[in-house]
């Protein structure tokens, strides 16, 4: 499941709405993302979210079906917030739940990779210097770039 | 056409969307965004250095060979930083 | 933070109690594990978790330190129940929280693979057939064994 | 010293825990498994398999060559089933 949403959202209600009634869930991986206070070592005192309304949702989507594809999972979330937020506020929340803890865990990290260069986000942090725009970082990309490389992780955790 | 600015793209040339038709030897994403920065100081800082600019054309990600048609919807922005 | 308890615990609560007022953490990676409805293919109807009190408690602050010496987090936490469940229940939860989302995954995989081997724990399922004994997955233990062998992952995600 | 048993352990055993003076030949925890197992048959069945016997010493997880205390308090279990 797919939200887009400038609203906060409690992380607690989403897991129970993504398990309940579904008892062959073993396990359930997140990921939840907030508001550091500091970047490149000064402080931030608001982070603003723009997005590609439209593109966005078809992106996650699609980053969706691909995890689906690669694990067995019995069902996935992502949250994704726009706006202006403060220093702790959530950003984004991401879960897999499978029968494997290994596939939810697997299929989590590769939809937050996927999310850090995929979707198109924008973040602009303020500070006592003024609004920048984050710069995307290298390693992200080549977070994403190791999930293409190697599809060897995805089958061995996907039964025989 | 129809074009959207995001992040300091949409900041440097100012406006966030806006319709152009652009002259017939613009063919292609890397033509359009070489004829954008010609029309202006903001339109200039924002594509001074290309190879940085990410589209997306019918809101799908595209390369600068991509070939355009008039009715598209062409988005330029920077590159992503979500999650 | 290490919990043992026969109650139930509320997920979204747990996180925000665990990051509240801690705005430099980036991100937390966690893992629910549930009661299945179903194990080797024959329905579950209860499962029953019985410990070692005492040492349970001592062998997960142990597992807990070890994680915090190995990636730079700003918490951890773990719960674990006891006692007779349901499908669907609760059992187990784990959280890391970093500045840095690769250091919060990996050292939640990493106090997962641990619990499952070294934690005085023990399941007993309930079924059609009677009750019996949860047998240890080999590929529990290999899992854990990864992080003795492999400490090379550990310095990937530490700051230099 | 103290003995303490864990699930299929104890199921086996019947009892959860129980004080033994071991004669002075057991001098460590694998002395003290085999000589646990000519206890009865439940003990016999416990132990049929002492391979498989996880220990804990003092609450501190104990090899079959761990020399042993009269104060010590010894947990026997099978392998841990956690998370």
């Amino acid at each position: 499941m797919i939200r887009v949403q400038a609203e906060d959202f409690d992380v607690g209600d989403e897991i129970d709405r993504l398990t309940s009634g579904r008892t062959h869930i073993g396990g359930i991986a997140t990921f939840l993302g907030l508001v550091r206070d500091m970047a490149k070592g000064r402080p931030v005192t608001a982070m603003t979210l723009e997005h590609f309304p439209g593109m966005t949702e078809k992106e996650l989507a699609k980053i969706e079906v691909e995890a689906q594809e690669r694990w067995p999972l019995d069902a996935t979330l992502i949250i994704h917030r726009y706006g202006r937020l403060a220093p702790g506020d959530r950003i984004v929340f991401v879960a897999a739940a499978s029968a494997h803890r290994e596939a939810a865990f697997e299929a989590c990290m590769f939809l937050v990779d996927y999310l850090k260069t995929r979707a198109p986000f924008w973040k602009l942090e303020e500070g006592a210097a003024g609004a920048e725009w984050v710069e995307a970082r290298e390693s992200d990309d080549l977070a994403r770039a190791r999930w293409e490389a190697d599809s060897s992780l995805a089958k061995r955790v996907r039964p025989a | 056409m129809k074009l959207l600015y995001f992040a300091w793209v949409r900041q440097r040339i100012g406006i966030a969307e806006e319709e152009v038709t652009p002259p017939a030897n613009v063919a292609t994403l890397g033509d359009l965004v070489e004829w954008l920065k010609g029309r202006g100081p903001g339109y200039a800082a924002a594509f001074a250095n290309p190879g940085v600019i990410k589209a997306a054309v019918n809101q799908e990600f595209s390369r600068p060979d991509r070939r355009l048609s008039p009715g598209d919807e062409i988005a330029l922005f920077p590159p992503m930083t979500g999650g």
